[in-house]
């Protein structure tokens, strides 16, 4: 195939090329292209992946570079919910309310996941500039079968499906942990990166009815108009609530009632696959993480080389400590789920426009999203295919839909504008310092707060 | 053809503000064909002379003509010249042969051709068994042979070389000597040639360039530089051991000197008048042993000395003689006046610290003026005399 | 001789025109000539685009992204007034704000003259050991020479990842005994600034000492065997034909070697984003790094900065090492 | 060791004897500090390395769980074994790199960039070095002083401007201005577009290896290939190069060994990680990298791969070109 | 103290399975204080020999004693030696001044004293003013003398010297060589010299050692190896122009020669009888015009010669004389039995191509074995005639 010449191919050999995850391409891409035929996307019109970096800040400098040049290869990308919002602000994707026959247009905005379909939406116009294709969200995730040898009844107590709090969940975690010969109650990601400050923080702090910009509304701005709020007693509840797990500190005597101490200091240079590993070999109670860590840590034993857990691996919606209706910031409290996942986008200088719908079009079908949660782990955009048989049969995660769904509907999505890369190391390295102990959570906050404050004044 | 012609050329290096001239307003004319000696004392500007010539330097004024063709910016490879250089300058990362054959191999010889001249060259300067060698597995000699055989193979208008025996032997000099002639002859070749070593100056060259402090002194047949030096520099240069120079002054009819006089009428002499002061040079080997008086062509009277230190050497002895309150010294320069140094017979009958009258041939004694250096006569018999060369030069007139 | 010229002629007359006109060129003339490549090629590849950046650093981005007003040296003015303190990772300031050890290790500036002087230093050193022992003569030499060049080799990704998974604290084994000797933080280590920066300054080490050895080991193999030979009979110890010849005969390589290494380490960047992070060592081109996609103006005015910077060492380096180092 | 020296005869141990005979003969003594050295070097720089060879064999899933360092039980006491070892045998790890990726596309890719800047830099560094090391003309420290000044800057600041030109989908303006000059052909995914930057970032380096080499070769050599015959260039590539041939060998090596490794520009230039977009053998690596999870075995599996055909390509090359051109010192 | 002593002494280079025997089983023994010239062809191992004693290559086999320690694996450094190197080896990046004053400060001689000595050498090789030169900035002959300069600063035990004057102008050698005498006095040091200028052998040194692919064939004072020479070798190799060879036989009572014959009674002579091939040497300065026969201590009978060339040297004319129908050639050794060479005086009446009849002055011709080139006789008169020498060696008896 001719894959150097893209730039001058557009759109006359009915060919469609799409920038696309490098592993999905690596280990799926031919089924994922017989799905879009299956799904109605006309033989004529050739799709064509080109897989992007691994990492998503390089995908994303590359597609910065490439639309900055004028690029019109490829035609369609996949971005990150974390940074889908950058691209619209420059202008440099195609609006896809115009571009987009309206049916389509509507079906995004009644049948999807709204949190996650926000993150592809202008926030001033309310505009649409990319379709969701997966969304990301994280569970609880624990070792069932040391919970129940602890005595609980995960099955009879529903923790599939209703949130419990942090204090119930943190008393469970040190007791079972205590009882059973793990080193580690709970792992999770704490580290100096991107993830702590969209993710593992934010969820947490949310749960405490806290918010980085004044709650819900003010997500996606404006900027500089809308309160810092992380110097707040929810927040510094919440990295408290964390040193307790991590230190068994409990400095102002907030959480006498918690159970503390049983999650390691690791967790400070951890991410994801690091904090997974030590739960995958059956070393923790707990576990916060992705769908792909249900996947993999939920595999039968007996088939894979890499530790798993088999049946034994049950998830949860994340706790929480406060309620929606309690909750300091607007839109904030009871559990919730940090919001990942990628958006199809499409590049604003191509002429065949046309094809890319049809692409797209393809690729709204639910039918075709079942296809890519079945063959490559992606979980739909739309709440309702959780509930699908289809959905429920896919091995492995399918027995963890309907926890899945209820973190869907709980979502909190970072705070993405165009400020937000600034924003998001000093979130995390503060995070990182308050739950190291290098400085009480109350001065991380405040020093958190003003650097807010700065990079949003501007 | 191959004539050259070099035209005030003056070479100057800059040395941070200290500013040393090498070549001083230098002029040359050599016909085709011509071997050239350079000689002079160490520093002198040989090598830079040399270096002008072949294009290594830019001269900083002057022009250089080869053949017809002003050369003066022409580089090195467009001048037909082939140089063995001072430093031999082997190219460490080749072997003999390839060091050899270098320059053939830059003119896309056939190989033939190539091994044809290598192994002639290597057996002019009797390296045959050794084109394998690196540069480093050699001696200092084999090395210089080898410099040699790197340009004689090339055949080239004019051959440059810059004391290329040097390092070898005696007999290899020779030997040497003898093949450099015949291929002068051979390949008709105008050859330039440093060489600090008098014998090789003399038996080899057509003329000899005396260069001094950049300047050239003297160019002129051998003999000539031997027997009427221009100049005190040039007598004092040319021959070894070295012409004695005593100071004297002119009087009416004769030359007074610290510790003798000797007789000499200056009205036979342009240039020169009573109460001039003059320098005396006397070659040892015109310095003779009273007894042998009657044998001298033209004696002066004896001289009383002192028999100071002998150097026998094989073929002859070095008699330092002890002029009146002369004190001891081997060396040459400390005693300008009050020793005489003498070359005699080895079966003379001589002995340390006695005391021996000698006489000087007087047709043999040169004059020169102090102040200038410039030569008056070189033979204080009369101006007409200078005996066994035919082409003296025209004195220069003070 | 007539044959010379004769097979001279035989070849192209262009080429022997062209050949004759080069060598004729006085040395000012035809240093420039032969200097032409260099420079066309640094011309189109570096100047063009440094030109435009250097144009970029003019121009402020907007609020939204969206456009870019020229601002003039604002951008250059803001970074060393700490207005653009904001948009660098973590708290980093540009220059410190205080004497305290905290708001030096926050400024990128000291950070990156901490890391280069430090790595450069201990290279240097290591460096020099390493050529020394390759010049010697032993039978397997070839074989050590492959294994002290073989970190330069590795791919900073897995120098990074090599050097990761040693202090991650899941599977690290050298956290611990070196934090027992005190030289690590035992927890969080690679997100404390001081112990970061000490495994990033040992990673860095560990890689380019080969990169000073292969340079001096050169420049130790160019030098004439014959004048140790002189220094032997002199009566030179070891240490003195070091001290006397090889080290004064190899400076010129150190010096190069020195210069490129300060100038790399200056712009360390891939070690830290592969071990830890920017936020946690903050280096000016990490800086450079961290605003590119977003605040392209400030990133540029950061890479002038950055190149000014070094230019400015380089300059104290030149004049410390003396004239001829240029 | 100079504390034990003569304590009278016979019941000397080894170590004293040993002393006694070092006194004697200095070299000894040298020559044992050089094997200490040589064996403090070995292991420190190979520890790394062994650590990559474990990583390479422990299988994927245990990487990051558990400590490397086992417990031995030596006769009832346990204590820590000091050394990392394996979790596991898994040395399929090596054949799994090439099985998830075409990983020989990328060393390939690698090579063949490598290999022609490595040239172009040779030879154009090589005229750079002869006129800055051998001739004195005016401008000489300004115009070497702006050579090293491209190498101050971050690469970050060469890549918009580069990547724009080199897409070519707009003309080229004159800096400053919108002045159009030309529309430049698409280099973008083509070795073209990374060849450029690649040699003329490793320029400044070698310009400058060369500049210190080339200067010290006496010029009575060159003299005496310019007198039999050679231009002013051909002395150059004839004579200088060969004598400098240690330096020319170091900085292709530092060439070519930093370009084989390139990522930053590479990965710019191929507007994908993959092979047949001239991606380098970084982009293979990191394609163990999937968004949560690193394959950090076969990242480590992968980079032995990639590395060590080069260092042993390097260094017979090197071997050979040093020990072939310059086997004499260096004089006149 | 500083006697030397070599003993088996053997150096061989394995160059690619190819070897060379640079010095071969060498035994010296050299007292302290001696004056010690080594002479022998290009290659014939001197500078090696030279290395053994200074410690750069350690012999294949054989010990090397300086004073009583047996230094064979002594380093340099400690063997008390100063060297000056045939390839100069300047050390380049340091300037004159830094050059000389090397070993002085490696030994951490005060300021002052190194200012001096410095300052002293540099008077001595003449390069007063040029101290803070960098050695590229001088000429061929400048460096040799900063190479002397460095050696004699250190004022050692033994110096070393390999051919330290060749880039000299003759009037420095001289200059050069006086100093070297002085110094040698003043230091009380032995002195290993290495020269191709017999001149400078047999002015300087207390006996010369002749060596010859890779051993040693003399060691004697200068005059013993000029006029009572072991051997072939040492005949042809000491003395220039060299000894004329001619083939002969011992008859009863004369030795008959191609061309002439000579008058001689074996029966004076061990180790020499009738039939035996010899070979008869005559040095050029031993063979007179016919004229001269009167002056001839020991006439032999007239021979029958033509001139062929004649090389005026100007202190003497070197005639190459044609016996028999011997062909013209210059080349000494073409012509061993066709040619003589003879050295006249300068004044001499002689001229090419002419019928010349000369005579030999038996006192002084040598005889060797032809087979075994060893030294019969050295005078035809009888075994005990060595004139103007004392210390006569034994002859050898083969
Ligand atoms: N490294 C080496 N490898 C092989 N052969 C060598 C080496 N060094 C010297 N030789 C050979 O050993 C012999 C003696 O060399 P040496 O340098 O001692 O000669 P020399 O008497 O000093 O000659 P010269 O008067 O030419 O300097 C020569 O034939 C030379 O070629
Ligand atoms: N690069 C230079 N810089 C400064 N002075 C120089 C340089 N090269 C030569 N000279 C000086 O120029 C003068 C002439 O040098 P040249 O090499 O021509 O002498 P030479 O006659 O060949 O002497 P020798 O017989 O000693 O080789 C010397 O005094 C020397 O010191
Ligand atoms: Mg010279
Ligand atoms: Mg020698």
């Amino acid at each position: 195939a001719d894959l150097i010449g893209g730039g001058g191919r557009g759109g006359s050999g009915r060919t469609v090329t799409w920038g696309f995850d490098p592993v999905a391409v690596q280990n799926n891409g031919d089924a994922i292209k017989d799905a879009l035929y299956e799904n109605g996307l006309s033989e004529d019109i050739t799709v064509e992946f080109v897989p992007r970096d691994q990492d998503t800040g390089a995908a994303r400098s590359n597609y910065n570079r490439l639309l900055n040049a004028g690029e019109t290869d490829p035609d369609m990308f996949l971005m990150d919910n974390g940074w889908t919002n950058i691209f619209i602000q420059r202008g440099q994707l195609q609006n896809l309310s115009e571009a987009l026959p309206e049916e389509l247009v509507s079906d995004v905005a009644d049948n999807y996941f709204s949190a996650f379909t926000d993150t592809a939406r202008d926030p001033g116009s309310g505009d649409l500039f990319g379709v969701p294709v997966f969304p990301d969200f994280p569970t609880m995730q624990y070792r069932k079968d040391l919970v129940e040898e602890a005595g609980y009844n995960p099955e009879g107590e529903n923790w599939a499906t209703e949130p419990m709090t942090w204090e119930r969940w943190s008393n469970i975690a040190e007791d079972v942990n205590d009882n059973a010969d793990t080193d580690y109650g709970f792992t999770t990601q704490w580290d100096i990166y991107e993830g702590t400050a969209c993710c593992t923080f934010n969820e947490i702090m949310s749960s405490w009815g806290g918010a980085y910009f004044g709650g819900r509304e003010n997500l996606f701005g404006p900027i500089g108009d809308r309160p810092v709020t992380v110097n707040e007693p929810e927040t510094i509840s919440a990295l408290n609530m964390m040193r307790k797990f991590v230190h068994d500190e409990d400095a102002e005597d907030q959480f006498s009632s918690y159970g503390g101490g049983f999650t390691p200091t690791n967790i400070l240079g951890w991410i994801e696959e690091a904090s997974r590993a030590p739960f995958a070999e059956g070393n923790s109670v707990f576990h916060r993480n992705w769908p792909y860590s249900l996947a993999l840590t939920g595999r039968n034993p007996d088939n894979t080389e890499d530790p798993a857990l088999g049946e034994n691996l049950g998830a949860m919606p994340m706790p929480y400590a406060v309620s929606e209706s309690d909750a300091a910031q607007p839109g904030t409290g009871g559990t919730t789920s940090a919001l990942g996942g990628w958006h199809m986008t499409v590049n604003p200088n191509i002429n065949n426009q046309e094809d890319v719908v049809s692409v797209i079009r393809a690729a709204m079908e639910p039918e075709f999203q079942l296809e890519l949660l079945s063959i490559q782990g992606w979980l739909p955009p739309r709440p309702e295919l959780f509930n699908s048989s289809d959905a429920q049969n896919v091995d492995v995660v399918g027995r963890y839909m309907d926890t899945l769904q209820v973190a869907g509907n709980n979502t909190m999505a970072r705070p993405v504008t165009a400020v937000w890369s600034d924003q998001s190391t000093n979130i995390a390295q503060q995070a990182n310092r308050a739950v190291g102990q290098e400085a009480s959570s109350a001065d991380a906050m405040a020093t958190l707060q003003s650097a807010l404050e700065d990079t949003e004044s501007q | 053809m191959a004539k050259l012609k070099l035209e005030n050329v003056t070479k100057r290096y800059d040395d941070q503000g200290d500013v040393v001239t090498a070549v001083d307003d230098m002029n040359l004319d050599i016909d085709h064909g011509e071997f050239i000696c350079f000689v002079g004392p160490s520093g002198c500007g040989k090598s830079t002379t040399m270096e002008t010539i072949a294009g290594l330097t830019i001269p900083t004024e002057g022009t250089i003509h080869i053949g017809d063709r002003d050369v003066t910016n022409l580089p090195p490879k467009d001048r037909g010249i082939a140089m063995v250089f001072q430093n031999i300058a082997l190219f460490p990362h080749m072997d003999v042969y390839d060091n050899i054959s270098f320059g053939l191999r830059l003119r896309d010889y056939p190989t033939e051709e190539i091994d044809r001249r290598v192994e002639r060259a290597a057996d002019i300067v009797q390296l045959e068994g050794m084109l394998g060698r690196m540069p480093e597995e050699m001696s200092g000699g084999q090395r210089q042979r080898v410099a040699i055989a790197r340009a004689i193979v090339r055949e080239p208008d004019v051959f440059l070389m810059d004391e290329p025996l040097a390092n070898l032997d005696a007999k290899l000099k020779v030997h040497m000597r003898t093949e450099l002639q015949r291929l002068h002859k051979e390949l008709d070749t105008t050859i330039i040639y440093v060489t600090h070593d008098q014998e090789e100056a003399m038996t080899l060259s057509d003329r000899i360039a005396v260069l001094n402090s950049g300047s050239l002194q003297q160019i002129a047949p051998p003999l000539t530089c031997y027997n009427e030096p221009d100049n005190l520099f040039v007598a004092g240069f040319i021959g070894s051991p070295s012409m004695n120079f005593v100071e004297g002054t002119v009087e009416n009819d004769q030359i007074e000197t610290k510790n003798f006089s000797i007789a000499f009428d200056p009205s036979t002499v342009d240039g020169v008048g009573v109460g001039d002061s003059v320098t005396i040079g006397i070659r040892p080997e015109d310095i003779y042993p009273g007894a042998l008086r009657d044998e001298v062509s033209d004696p002066s009277s004896l001289i009383d000395t002192r028999t100071d230190i002998l150097e026998p050497m094989g073929d002859e002895i070095f008699a330092y003689m002890l002029l009146g309150q002369g004190e001891t010294s081997m060396s040459q320069e400390q005693a300008t006046n009050d020793q005489l140094l003498m070359s005699i017979d080895p079966d003379s009958d001589i002995a340390e610290d006695e005391d021996m009258q000698v006489v000087i041939d007087r047709s043999n004694v040169h004059l020169f003026d102090t102040a200038t250096g410039e030569a008056i006569t070189h033979s204080l018999e009369a101006a007409w005399n200078s005996e066994s060369v035919t082409e003296g030069e025209a004195e220069s007139d003070d | 001789m007539s044959t010379e010229t004769g097979r001279e002629s035989r070849r192209s007359g262009v080429l022997v025109d062209a050949m004759r006109w080069m060598e004729n060129l006085s040395d000012t003339q035809y240093a420039y000539l032969l200097l032409i490549p260099v420079f066309v090629l640094l011309g189109v590849v570096a100047l063009y685009p440094l030109l435009r950046t250097f144009e970029l650093s003019l121009y402020a981005t907007s609020l939204d992204l969206t456009g870019r007003s020229f601002v003039g040296i604002d951008n250059y003015v803001q970074l060393f007034t700490g207005g653009k303190n904001r948009f660098l990772p973590g708290g980093t300031t540009f220059i410190p704000s205080s004497l305290s050890l905290n708001a030096l290790l926050n400024s990128a500036l000291v950070v990156t003259i901490i890391f280069a002087v430090v790595s450069v230093a201990f290279e240097t050193v290591i460096g020099l050991g390493q050529a020394l022992i390759l010049d010697q003569d032993f039978s397997g030499r070839k074989w050590v020479r492959a294994a002290i060049i073989i970190p330069w080799a590795v791919p900073i990704v897995i120098q990074g990842m090599v050097f990761f998974l040693m202090f991650n604290s899941n599977v690290g084994f050298a956290t611990a005994p070196l934090a027992d000797l005190g030289l690590l933080a035992p927890t969080n280590t690679l997100n404390d600034t001081a112990s970061a920066t000490f495994i990033i300054i040992v990673a860095d080490i560990w890689k380019t000492s080969a990169f000073m050895a292969l340079l001096i080991l050169a420049g130790l193999q160019s030098i004439d065997r014959g004048l140790y030979d002189v220094a032997k009979v002199a009566g030179a110890s070891k240490w003195q034909q070091f001290k006397l010849i090889t080290f004064p005969l190899i400076l010129p390589t150190i010096g190069v070697a020195v210069l490129f290494r300060s100038v790399q380490a200056m712009r360390v960047y891939g070690i830290i984003d592969t071990v830890s992070s920017c936020s946690v060592v903050p280096s000016l081109s990490c800086m450079v790094v961290a605003t590119f996609n977003t605040r392209e103006g400030t990133a540029a005015a950061i890479a002038f900065v950055t190149a000014a910077i070094i230019g400015v060492a380089v300059m104290g380096l030149i004049a410390w090492q003396g004239e001829d180092a240029i | 060791m100079a504390t034990t020296t003569d304590d009278d005869n016979s019941s000397e141990g080894p170590l004293a004897r040993w002393t006694q005979s070092a006194i004697q003969n200095p070299e000894k003594v040298y020559r044992a500090l050089f094997y200490v050295a040589m064996v403090f070097f070995l292991v420190t720089t190979l520890f790394p390395f062994y650590w990559l060879l474990v990583l390479a064999v422990t299988p994927s899933g245990r990487l990051l769980s558990g400590s490397f360092l086992p417990s031995v039980d030596l006769f009832g006491v346990s204590a820590t074994f000091p050394l990392p070892v394996p979790k596991g045998f898994n040395p399929e790890a090596f054949i799994t790199v090439f099985e998830q990726v075409p990983f020989h596309l990328y060393m390939l890719n690698s090579f063949a960039l490598a290999v022609t800047t490595t040239v172009i830099v040779i030879v154009v560094a090589s005229l750079a070095g002869y006129v800055f090391g051998r001739l004195r003309f005016p401008g000489r420290a300004f115009l070497m002083l702006g050579i090293l000044a491209v190498s101050y800057f971050p690469p970050a600041a060469f890549v918009i401007p580069l990547f724009q030109a080199f897409a070519g989908n707009a003309p080229i303006t004159l800096p400053f201005t919108e002045i159009p000059l030309f529309t430049p052909p698409r280099l973008l995914n083509t070795p073209g577009s990374m060849v450029l930057p690649f040699s003329a970032l490793f320029m400044p380096l070698s310009i400058f290896i060369l500049t210190t080499f080339y200067g010290q070769i006496p010029d009575g050599l060159e003299d005496a290939a310019r007198v039999e015959g050679t231009t002013r260039l051909g002395a150059l590539f004839r004579v200088i190069m060969p004598l400098s041939a240690p330096g020319v060998a170091t900085a292709a090596v530092l060439t070519f060994i930093a370009v084989y490794n390139e990522y930053f520009f590479s990965s710019i230039m191929a507007t994908s990680t993959e092979a047949a977009r001239w991606s380098p053998i970084v982009g293979g690596i990191l394609s163990y990298q999937t968004q949560y999870t690193t394959q950090y075995n076969l990242m480590a599996a992968a980079s032995i791969i990639g590395v060590l055909p080069v260092v042993i390509l390097v260094i017979v090359a090197q071997e050979r070109i040093v020990s072939g051109l310059t086997s004499g010192a260096l004089k006149e």
